[in-house]
């Protein structure tokens, strides 16, 4: 009971967020399949989010709440974006993956 | 309780991160992904941002990993994975090396650091006022100029979306882009002349 | 917390409090469950009212078990799993469907007494506390929440099947729900608007007396909102989902026995949620005057009888009214309800900000009026090119 | 009122920018009354600002300064866009856009039928925005940005016909000679600033009077400079004469009545800091403008070009200025600027309509007799020569017998040159105009065409090509083979003949220079020049003297002109000496300079230029060539690499952020 008083630390929220965004990462790293290396964008998205949120909360502030409902507005974009390019290419090329896409090399 | 509410959350964040890196089908990844974004809506109403907790579950769960699925279902692209292979050599032991480098490194950050800062200057003014008002007030006085911004940048996306996405005919598609290799080592030249599959 | 809202909860938390949740929620589930095997009944007599049949009249008094008969025969029906099946997603989605029609029940009020001053708080057990599950700060948001992830069961039920009628069903089904949803959405913002608040008991608050939403909002919401609702529930005219002639039997096709109750229980569920959701936004739940008896009774008299209207118009559609044809589908939902509910919100907003700023309300209709007529003219121009590009590229 | 200043240049800009965009479909006749709409709107808003500056009371309400935005801003040193109204510039304001609106109504009927037609009201408008931002900058860098941009629009007006090598060569010879006289001026701004610290006129003027001898000295020598290079003074004078290469309304607005100006404006807008320098540079200046004023009027006596002539009028016109100002008598070189641009422009669209009436013909000796035919042009135009000359009671009279005044007390050396002039001036001006519009017609004897090898060239360098052909064999082929009619010119180009002859005429009585209360324009600028102004202390007996004078001589110099040419046909006609017609072989020893051992240092800076430098640019751009083929090999194609890429480098930053707060 007196652990339900206390409020958690800010701390726990952190290294949550923290281990999110790398799994993230490590997933954009080792994935070939561009939906998936998408969704992995998102939960490091995420992870900042929830970074936001904590510190938020910790400062007093709700100007990190703000900055989250811009991240969303602008993932939303970012995602219809991604899939629009996504679509036209694998229409073109069904199953080609990130590596497949290296026309671009120097 | 809160302590209860952070573990279950945090399980179920980082159980759903996992399973989108691991999972071999894009819908299961898509469901990992969902799985995460709730996590996480529950940490944000754990930590009082209860209408950003509604919008990430209306943008993100109800939105964007819809639209997801969408285009999985489209194009039939729902088929299995291959992760067994690694065309780039060396790059999975490097991600996670670095993977591991980036997460202690963060986690370093947040042991060694305390959170420092001040409040925003006129905060106390929304004090007292619920966390939608707090949030509505501070959209549109000090971050209007943004908001109007972010309206524009959807604008423009839903054109983009529908320019890029719009299916236009054959002949037409081979009139305007000769190149049609993307870059396959393999490049069958047939390619080319192959009429754009039909999947819908 | 969530619950923050609620008298019980702000109070010490202790057994009493926790008995008092415990028996909501039961009180909620086996309400929706009973409501759901009765409306399952309702319609298909007055269904069958309406075409001259009789309809189940066998077990029970006027067939009303009818529902738990079928219960009980689809309960023994062999469970079949399609072999090209996602097996995890296949037996995941029923539960996806069903789960947000409970959810969003739990916001609404259903009872207490909202007079001056008292806003839905009901005395019981010693305890205040109001007639509903939960009142978070953004109720009304939670209801758009679930019914954005009530898409997730419909639509992973068609890909799972590993078959094509249902995945072709699961994706007209989805994309069906997601386009309503934004006219959904608007018109919620309108009541949000003139409620003022976001919590359900603030909405149904706001409506006391005969200050009712619907005419509070000038109707057209309201309209809006109940052909977003049909829709979104699949439900006549808008059942594409399920268009036996052309996709066998949606996305269910491949589900059988228990998992098949399972969607067919979400969808009436879902029907009684979204006319308790209705009642609420706009006909001030469970508001309407005390005749006999104590103050408390006469809540849930009233939430009731407005829901049983909700109840009979979705059976009278179903009864009357012929299917939608795709396209038409989607050229009301985002041609005709979408302009029309942001072109209300606006000449809402418009009012409003005049009668704070204190300007000639009439000059002010006047000036929006003419702003929406100026943009319905661009909007048909608009049409009109679209369908004239249209005609051009199929000509060639 | 005064609050408006910003209206005076942004018209002509949005003119500008309007025909820029729209100049094409507007066509021929609207998209000229849209630019002359716009600097007739520029003129009505100086009005308004100008009596507003009138109304406010003396002192420092005289001078306003409006700062529309930081233009550069860089650490402690920052250039507003700002406008200075004053006396000074708004005078100059007041007759450049009242020029410009008369010269863009003469032009609409002028250039009518070209295929330029809205490209040339396109540039016009751009000059009369460069130039009200040269006369209304509150810097010396924002004066500059105008300096620039009407040289760049002279430029463009002079090959406005660019399709003709000739006109093309004229255009650069301008751009070319300018640049001289350019880098004298940015080296003054930046001596200025290193002096002052800042180069807005205000610090100027209250800083000059502390300014070290020296210091003032050179900056006064670098300024000399670029108003030697802007207002054709000798050494640099050779452009101004082939600038007639451009339409006649662009002579008459750039070439004679506004940007030739620009270098006496700014002298005397810089006059605190002339002051402060040693005296040798306003004797210098003097020498100049006399020297410049008497050598351009005897070449003006030998020139068959009607528009060479009035050319090297304005050279010589321009050294009156520059001897006032050398003299200390700033507002006498504004005075006679203001009634200059009168008559000069005056002159010019007279020249413009009878080049327009003649079909192109440029040739005086191919003229005569026009009185008859172009009533209105012809009356004008003898108002404008009687004000050049300086007869009384025409505006020139006043302001040329200021200048001689002031020269007088310079040294009396430097009256006596201005005499001379003055004496030139009504000669070769008065044989313009007995040539021209009197005596028997001479068009009609086709194929005699007189004249040696310089002329031709000469000609064809400053032909105009009027508005209806635009080659010179076109010119030639019309006079030879096809019989001229010579025609009065349209309404909209006989009224603003009318209107600047009534200021020709009239101009002179804002500053009447034998009643002090009379002198309106030296009160009116008294402010502006108070640091530098001369003041006179001659008794009226010598003024009187000196008017009487300078009158015999005009009237000695139109006698003689009657006489060597009213009566006499073409034949019996004394032949001007060649020395003359060739602008005493100054261009060609210029030329000749240039492409003897002028050339050789030329060819050996390209050298230079090629091999060191360009080789040390090159061999830079080889190195990273090479560096950037090492490089090349990170840029896989590979999405998935650069977000290791990425993801590394995240981590890098990371570990230094924490590394350091470990460390702290």
């Amino acid at each position: 009971m007196i652990l339900a008083a206390t409020p958690i630390s800010a701390s726990w929220y952190l290294g949550l967020s923290a281990l999110l965004f790398t799994v993230g990462a490590v997933g954009l790293l080792v994935r070939r399949n561009p939906l998936v290396m998408f969704m992995c964008v998102e939960l490091m998205l995420n992870a900042v989010n929830l970074t936001f949120v904590t510190f938020a909360r910790e400062l007093d502030d709700v100007g990190g709440q703000v900055v989250v409902f811009f991240v969303l507005v602008v993932a939303a974009a970012e995602v219809v974006i991604g899939l629009g390019i996504i679509v036209g290419i694998l229409r073109r090329r069904p199953g080609a993956t990130a590596d497949d896409l290296s026309l671009l090399k120097g | 309780m809160e302590y209860a509410v952070f573990a279950v959350a945090a399980i179920i964040v980082l159980a759903g991160a996992f399973g989108v890196v691991v999972s071999r089908n894009p819908v299961h990844a898509a469901l990992s992904l969902v799985a995460t974004l709730f996590g996480v809506a529950v940490l944000f109403v754990a930590q009082e941002a209860h209408f950003l907790a509604a919008v990430q579950v209306i943008v993100y769960a109800g939105a964007i990993v819809v639209l997801f699925l969408f285009v999985i279902m489209l194009l039939g692209v729902d088929r299995a994975d291959d992760l067994d292979t690694e065309p780039l050599i060396g790059q999975r032991p490097a991600a996670v090396l670095a993977g591991l480098a980036l997460g202690g490194a963060l986690v370093a950050v947040v042991v060694t650091s305390t959170v420092t800062g001040a409040p925003r200057s006129g905060a106390e003014d929304s004090a007292g006022a619920d966390n939608v008002t707090q949030i509505g007030r501070l959209l549109f006085t000090e971050h209007l100029f943004a908001f109007e911004a972010t309206s524009v940048l959807l604008v423009i996306a839903v054109v983009g979306a529908v320019v890029l996405a719009r299916r236009r005919r054959i002949e037409e598609i081979d009139r305007e882009e000769p190149v049609t290799d993307l870059g396959r080592d393999d490049g069958s030249a047939g390619d080319a002349d192959e009429p754009v599959e039909e999947h819908a | 917390m969530i619950l923050g809202a609620d008298p019980l909860l702000t109070g010490p938390i202790d057994l009493t409090a926790v008995a008092i949740v415990a028996f909501k929620t039961l009180l909620v589930f086996v309400f929706l469950l009973v409501a759901t095997m009765l409306m399952i009944w309702f319609e298909r007599k007055v269904h069958g009212d309406m075409t001259n049949r009789i309809g189940p009249n066998q077990a029970g008094p006027f067939g009303v078990l009818q529902s738990v008969a079928d219960g009980i025969k689809v309960f023994f029906k062999e469970d079949l799993i399609p072999d090209r099946s996602d097996r995890f997603v296949f037996k995941l989605a029923p539960y996806l469907s069903v789960v947000p029609a409970f959810v969003t029940f739990a916001v609404v009020p259903i009872g207490g007494v909202f007079g001056d001053g008292e806003r839905g708080v009901v005395s019981m057990f010693g305890r205040d506390t109001r007639l509903q599950l939960a009142d978070p700060p953004i109720g009304i948001l939670l209801v758009l929440a679930m019914s954005s992830i009530a898409v997730y069961g419909v639509m992973l039920a068609g890909w799972s099947s590993g078959s094509k009628y249902p995945l072709l069903g699961s994706v007209r089904a989805s994309a069906q729900m997601v386009s309503y949803e934004a006219a959904l959405g608007l018109s919620v913002v309108a009541v949000v608007l003139v409620s003022g608040t976001l919590t359900t008991s603030g909405i149904v608050a706001s409506q006391h007396v005969w200050n009712w939403n619907i005419w509070a909002t000038g109707a057209v919401p309201f309209i809006i909102f109940v052909i977003a609702a049909t829709a979104e529930l699949n439900r006549p005219p808008f059942d594409l989902v399920e268009a036996e002639q052309e996709l066998v039997g949606g996305f269910h096709t491949e589900y059988s026995s228990v998992r098949f109750a399972l969607f067919y229980l979400a969808e009436f569920m879902n029907t009684v949620t979204m006319s308790a959701i209705i009642v609420t936004l706009f006909l001030g739940g469970p508001n309407g005057p005390a005749l006999i008896g104590p103050d408390w009774v006469w809540g849930p008299i009233w939430f009731f009888a407005k829901l049983l209207v909700f109840l009979f118009m979705f059976v009278w559609f179903r009864a009357t009214l012929p299917r939608f044809r795709y396209d038409q589908l989607m050229d009301l939902g985002w041609k005709a309800l979408i302009p029309l509910a942001l072109g209300w919100l606006l000449l809402l907003v418009a009012v409003r900000v005049a009668d704070d700023e204190d300007w000639n309300v009439f000059v002010v209709m006047a000036a929006a009026l003419a702003v929406m007529a100026a943009a319905y003219g661009l909007l048909v121009l608009a049409f009109r090119a679209a369908r004239r590009v249209h005609e051009v590229e199929a000509a060639i | 009122m005064v609050e408006l200043t910003w209206v005076i240049p942004a018209l002509p800009l949005l003119g500008f920018l309007l025909l820029l965009a729209f100049g094409r479909r507007l066509g021929d006749p609207l998209a000229g009354w849209l630019a002359t709409a716009t600097v007739g709107g520029s003129f009505a808003a100086t009005v308004v600002v100008f009596l507003g500056l009138r109304g406010a009371d003396g002192g420092d309400a005289h001078r306003y300064t409006q700062t529309l935005f930081t233009w550069l801003p860089a650490g402690g040193f920052s250039v507003d866009v700002g406008f200075l109204v004053d006396p000074l510039s708004i005078t100059m304001c007041l007759f450049v856009t009242g020029t410009a609106a008369l010269i863009h109504l003469y032009s609409i009927g002028y250039m009518h039928g070209d295929e330029g037609f809205s490209r040339f009201f396109v540039y016009m408008n751009l000059f009369v925005f460069s130039m009200l931002v040269l006369v209304l900058g509150d810097n010396l860098l924002l004066t500059f940005l105008g300096w620039e941009g009407v040289g760049a629009c002279s430029y463009f007006l002079i090959a406005f016909w660019h399709t003709k090598e000739a006109n093309a060569s004229a255009g650069k010879k301008a751009f070319v000679t300018n640049r001289i006289g350019d880098w004298g001026y940015l080296v003054a701004i930046l001596l200025t600033f290193f002096a002052l610290g800042s180069i807005t006129y205000t610090d100027i003027f209250a800083g000059a009077g502390g300014l070290a001898t020296t210091t003032a000295t050179a900056i006064a020598v670098l300024l000399v400079i670029g108003a030697i290079g802007k207002s054709a003074q000798l050494p640099l004078y050779v452009w101004l004469p082939d600038a007639m290469a451009g339409p006649t309304p662009v002579s008459a607005l750039i070439h004679a009545a506004t940007m030739v100006t620009a270098g006496v404006y700014l002298l005397t807008r810089m006059n605190p800091v002339i002051a402060q320098a040693s005296p040798w540079v306003s004797t210098t200046i003097a020498v100049v403008g006399a020297a410049t004023a008497l050598f351009a009027a005897t070449v003006a006596v030998a020139q068959h070009d009607i528009k060479r002539v009035l050319a090297y009028s304005t050279v010589s016109q321009l050294g009156y200025m520059f001897l006032a100002v050398g003299s200390g008598a700033y507002v006498a070189a504004i005075f006679h600027m203001v009634t200059h641009a009168f008559f000069k422009a005056l002159l010019f669209l007279g020249s413009g309509s009878v080049i327009h009436g003649m079909g192109g013909e440029q040739d005086m000796r191919r003229m005569g007799g026009l009185r008859a035919l172009m009533p209105v042009t012809a009356a004008t135009f003898i108002v404008g020569w009687l004000a050049i000359a300086g007869v009384p009671p025409f505006s020139g009279f006043w302001s040329k017998d200021e200048v001689l005044l002031f020269a007088w007390e310079k040294h009396p050396l430097l009256w006596a040159v201005g005499l001379v002039t003055a004496l030139l001036t009504a000669f070769y001006m008065g044989r313009l105009v007995f040539l021209t519009f009197f005596g028997e017609p001479r068009w009609r004897r086709a194929g005699t065409h007189p004249g040696g090898e310089a002329e031709q060239s000469a000609a064809e360098v400053a032909d105009d090509g009027g508005g209806a052909t635009s080659t010179a064999t076109a010119v030639t082929a019309v006079a030879a083979e096809q019989e001229v009619h010579p025609h009065e010119s349209p309404w909209t180009m006989t009224v603003p003949l009318v209107v600047l002859a009534g200021l020709s005429l009239l101009g002179g009585v804002i500053n009447l220079s034998f009643l002090s209360r009379l002198q309106v324009l030296e009160h009116w600028l008294e402010p502006v020049v108070e640091a530098g102004e001369h003041h006179l202390d001659s008794s009226s007996g010598v003024k009187l003297g000196l008017a009487v004078v300078a009158t015999v001589a005009s009237l000695v110099g139109i006698g003689l002109a009657s006489v060597l040419y009213l009566r006499r046909s073409a034949a019996d006609r004394p032949a001007e000496p060649d020395i003359l017609l060739e602008g005493w072989h100054y261009d060609q020893a210029v030329s000749a300079f240039a492409g003897g051992p002028g050339r050789r240092f030329f060819d050996a800076t390209t050298w230079f230029d090629r091999h060191i430098v360009d080789g040390a640019v090159n061999g830079v751009a080889a190195l990273i060539r090479g560096l950037g083929g090492v490089a090349r090999g990170l840029q896989s194609g590979y999405v998935r690499s650069y977000a290791l890429g990425v993801a590394a480098g995240a981590v890098v930053l990371v570990a230094v952020f924490v590394l350091r707060g470990v460390a702290l």
